[in-house]
């Protein structure tokens, strides 16, 4: 591991690009290597690079810390919503609009068929081109997405279908627009209105589960985060700025905020860590969608045994005793 | 902002706003608002009980509940207790049971002076025990928020306490038990967008700073030009999220009147419990 | 009656202000005349004037054509719903805002007291200053009027509170920005919201019943109408001016759509007439709002055998049957 | 407006919108499409119902509804028998049932060269019949809206359609009855403003008219600049007001999903209908 702290992924990951880009070169040399034993050397040497490669990957991604966790959540080639829609889902059909004032494209959903039953899948969506990251203003949802949010939980509800979330986003929208529209209150009420539904709902955080806009959608009776995704209460630059004045202490705020699955996990925040390919979700997307699949489909196989009331019971006990106290 | 300064030997109080000095006592009989200018300051939790409930009539309940560091984060400890010597509370919120004009209410007050009246893993578990307590004893819930939002220092245990202070509030609307929010200055972040937001009627105080992101923050995701009163329980009234801006002497007449008109299914549900008990300290 | 149509009710009450002058003239006369024979003969001559007025009051009032009610509907000192609200109410309650976008205050509502029980009122709110009818948008309520609606109505849902609504508009909103936030979804959700209460619901139109923004909120177990008062699919005018491109012949709109109390009532699409004193509502109030008050209890009553699920069908049922069909 | 004038002997049908001729056959193999600007030219009833159902499948409904002249309105009776004998149809609204990819639905179709399409009491009556089938038979209920809103003919008589239609959709809601709604051009007024836009899921036709008020009256209500795309399909969608704009080749393959997607609760309470009546006339 690099001494100083990485910024991007990209300079985290460099060591790596590093091997690869060897590999890549001797493979040039070796495709026009006419002697047969230097042409066997080549090869022995690209094989010894691999393994290395393989071997730096899967000992960086075995121990990665929190803020390396945070590098790799944000990763711009890590699966969004959409590649998992495409991948576990069957004939997802996009409904749009609030019905009150505007479309909002970082919460997007509509009902789909997983293993050929309708659920409602409704989750966050970041882009990946400029475009299509402004068009998804970042991930960050404005009060549209929420209220859109809402109704399609009504019409899950109103249909039996159980409701899937996916969580990726820095946070809601916290500007001039998004303020004066009541996002505080389109937050509140998308989990007030989750807490209402007697059908099955599964959250999962599948990058960045960023603060009060991540939760907004994440009120579920089984809540569950991929391996190398966060959760927390405020972005790790945001509270080193308040805390320290330092938004550039983001990795020692990372720490400090326990913002891995594993910390969530062992406060029993969330019920279960989904495993990631080695080198992390954007290396092997289909595999990572294959776990998704896989996860949903125990969870909510789990589920069917409870009835509607039990559903709802079990979302308000599920979250009724977190937290952590002392007696006086 | 508007934590007054005392002058001399505290017969004095400067109004935060517009600067004029007030006698002390005359400042605090006028609850704290300046009679030159209209400006609400900050109250404790124990005075927001005392011009809110019956007099006697308010019984302290969840007082064993105390913060803990389950996170380590750093100075924590540190600033918790010198909040709780400061303000001689154990965490930022003082909940319990009391009546206003002689019905009973299951009251939550929010005090700034600790931590900001932050929301970690206490503030969320008392919140949710007045919602609770107004399920259970069948009386409406009024809680008083006063608050910059969800307490860092807890990590995602204080976010997850938005989740459940919502749940109780679905709760209580499932089982029509009216919940009433008043916004006080300031009410922001996480509480606001979780059960402050869903209350059956939202009253506030004029002036307090109301808004989901601190402006530094709204000014960093792209806010250049804000109006004066962005971020204000007018803005936040003018944009339909505010039932009623009230003064502070009117808040408890108000509350009074809705407890009686929200809450009128309930009185035969309290088993005679108004008749018996009406305005006597449990 | 005149014989040219009038356009305004001030032109068509003329000849009773007219009648009004000369007793105030002849009073201001008498105060000063000292001769007691004289002053006796003045007198008289007054009584008979107050009686000539009071007769033709009577016989004006008792024969109102459908444009002459329309006028009349449209008094600018006819009581407004506030006016009703403090007169047969108690301890009323404003509450504001739709949670979602902003305020509106041409519908306008909130709890209080109906002889001593809580009700919801909710209703249209015209004004009369200039500045008061600029802030109520002279009747014609937004989108957030009508979500603020169905708030008011929900919160009635959950506290078992019946509703009243007294409408009094000349339609909703049909601007740009009532259109760009949903005027049509708010008007058609709020009857929605309506249909699916279980307390009981009593409307009332009290001045204008305007289309699509009186209907908006006049879904109703017990559909009630002032006597004077009017409801119709469109306004006279604008009928006239698409039927027959001319806005003035309004007066034969009005009579073509059957505008009045009494016709609504002859097709049962209303439950009762609410009779008004002679010279309309507008020459004492308060004797319309012990009217008010009498009718509101007396229907109230008879709802309150029913139970929740019955008032929903009955509900249901009163709004099934209307219409006239002809069987091919 | 968007009426094609036809020249010739028909064998040429110019569009409306971007003046180019086409050949009238392919026109209408195209579904009416303009195949050179995409403009949405308007349908009857009979030819969306051919397009959207599985041949055979639809089985017309309500056929001996007619309008009365209950108000006596000037000249109604002969505007009504003039759309009579130009249509062959007996009202603005054509119902009954047809199947989707085999999946039973109950179906109204608004046709717009009667009167407009405009809602009277038969046309209100059918919308609530529609979806009282979906009620009685278990399956989703689709209604295509062709109209300029209420017919004024029939006074209030039509304003009462608006709410009865409306409860109708409630208790599809209630019972769980997916209930969808299509705007095609013109979709406006009384009906935009009551069953059309409580509807579960809404698609839309591109560029159809959809609005609350004709924009002769929008203008004089104070809109002096309206935007050039104002009271379109395209302006109410990005508004929040509609699902998915989906082009008429398109819209029975949406219709098949959204019909198995969300009424999949409803296949086991159908009696097995699918199974032994599949794709056949009943
Ligand atoms: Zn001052
Ligand atoms: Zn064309």
């Amino acid at each position: 591991m690099a001494n100083a702290v990485p910024r991007t992924l990209d300079e985290w990951e460099k060591p790596l690009r590093d091997l690869e880009d060897g590999i890549t070169k001797l493979k040039a040399v070796a495709v026009k290597e006419k002697d047969d034993s230097r042409a066997a050397d080549l090869k022995y040497r690209i094989q010894e690079l691999q393994r290395r490669h393989d071997n730096y990957l899967e000992v960086m991604y075995s121990q990665l810390g929190p803020w390396e966790k945070v590098l790799v959540a944000r990763a711009p080639n890590r699966p969004y919503m959409l590649d998992y829609v495409n991948q576990v889902f069957e004939g997802f059909v996009e409904l749009q609009g609030d019905r009150r004032y505007g479309q909002d494209h970082a919460i997007i959903g509509g009902p789909a068929k997983l293993n050929g039953s309708p659920v409602m899948v409704v989750g966050h969506q970041k882009g990946r081109t400029i475009q299509e990251r402004q068009l998804r203003n970042f991930g960050y949802a404005r009060p549209e997405g929420y209220r859109k949010a809402i109704r399609l939980f009504e019409l899950a509800q109103r249909f039996s279908m159980p409701v899937v979330t996916l969580v990726d986003t820095p946070g809601a929208d916290a500007g001039l627009e998004a303020e004066s529209r009541g996002i505080s209150e389109a937050i509140a009420a998308s989990m007030l209105k989750m807490f209402s539904l007697t059908v099955p709902i599964i959250s999962v955080i599948i990058g960045e589960g960023g603060s009060g806009g991540a939760i907004g959608i994440a009120i579920a009776n089984r809540v569950l985060m991929f391996e190398h995704s966060i959760y927390s209460v405020i972005a790790p630059e945001g509270c080193a700025a308040i805390l320290w004045r330092k938004p550039e202490m983001g990795p020692q705020a990372a720490e400090a905020l326990k913002v891995t699955a594993e910390s969530v996990l062992s406060f029993q925040l969330i019920d279960q860590i989904i495993p990631e390919p080695t080198g992390g979700a954007h290396r092997d997307p289909a595999s990572a969608a294959q776990s998704l699949k896989v996860s949903l489909l125990s969870n909510l196989a789990e589920l069917s045994s409870l009835s509607g009331p039990e559903l709802l019971n079990d979302r308000a006990n599920r979250f009724r005793n977190l937290g952590v106290m002392a007696i006086h | 902002m508007s934590k007054p300064g005392k002058l001399g030997e505290g017969a004095f109080i400067q109004c935060a706003k517009c600067k004029k000095i007030h006698f002390a006592n005359e400042f605090e009989e006028n609850l704290r608002v300046c009679s030159s200018c209209g400006w609400h300051h900050r109250i404790s939790a124990q005075r927001r009980i005392e011009i809110t409930c019956d007099a006697n009539s308010f019984e302290e309940l969840d007082q064993d509940l105390k913060s803990g560091n389950p996170l380590d984060f750093p100075d924590y400890d540190e600033k918790r207790v010198g909040a709780e010597d400061k303000t001689g509370l154990l965490d930022s919120i003082v909940t319990g049971i009391g009546r206003i004009d002689g019905n009973r209410v299951s009251l939550a007050v929010a005090d700034f002076s600790f931590m900001g009246g932050s929301m970690g893993s206490v503030a969320g578990e008392k919140v949710t025990r007045t919602l609770e307590r107004g399920l259970e004893k069948k009386c409406p819930a009024i809680v008083f928020c006063a608050t910059g939002g969800a307490r860092m220092q807890e990590g995602l245990l204080s976010l997850m306490q938005m989740a459940k202070t919502t749940s109780a509030a679905e709760r209580c609307n499932r089982a029509s038990i009216p919940y009433i929010c008043v916004f006080t200055d300031p009410t922001m972040a996480g509480v606001l967008a979780s059960y402050a937001s869903v209350a059956d009627v939202i009253l506030a105080e004029p002036k307090s700073m109301v808004g989901f992101a601190g402006l530094r923050v709204s000014k960093q995701a792209g806010v250049s030009k804000v109006p004066d009163d962005f971020q204000s329980a007018e803005f936040a009234y003018n944009h339909g999220m505010i039932d009623k801006i009230v003064e502070r002497k009117d808040l408890k007449s108000t509350l009074s009147q809705l407890v009686q008109l929200l809450g009128g299914h309930l009185l035969e549900q309290q088993e005679g419990d108004k008749l018996t008990t009406r305005g006597a300290k449990k």
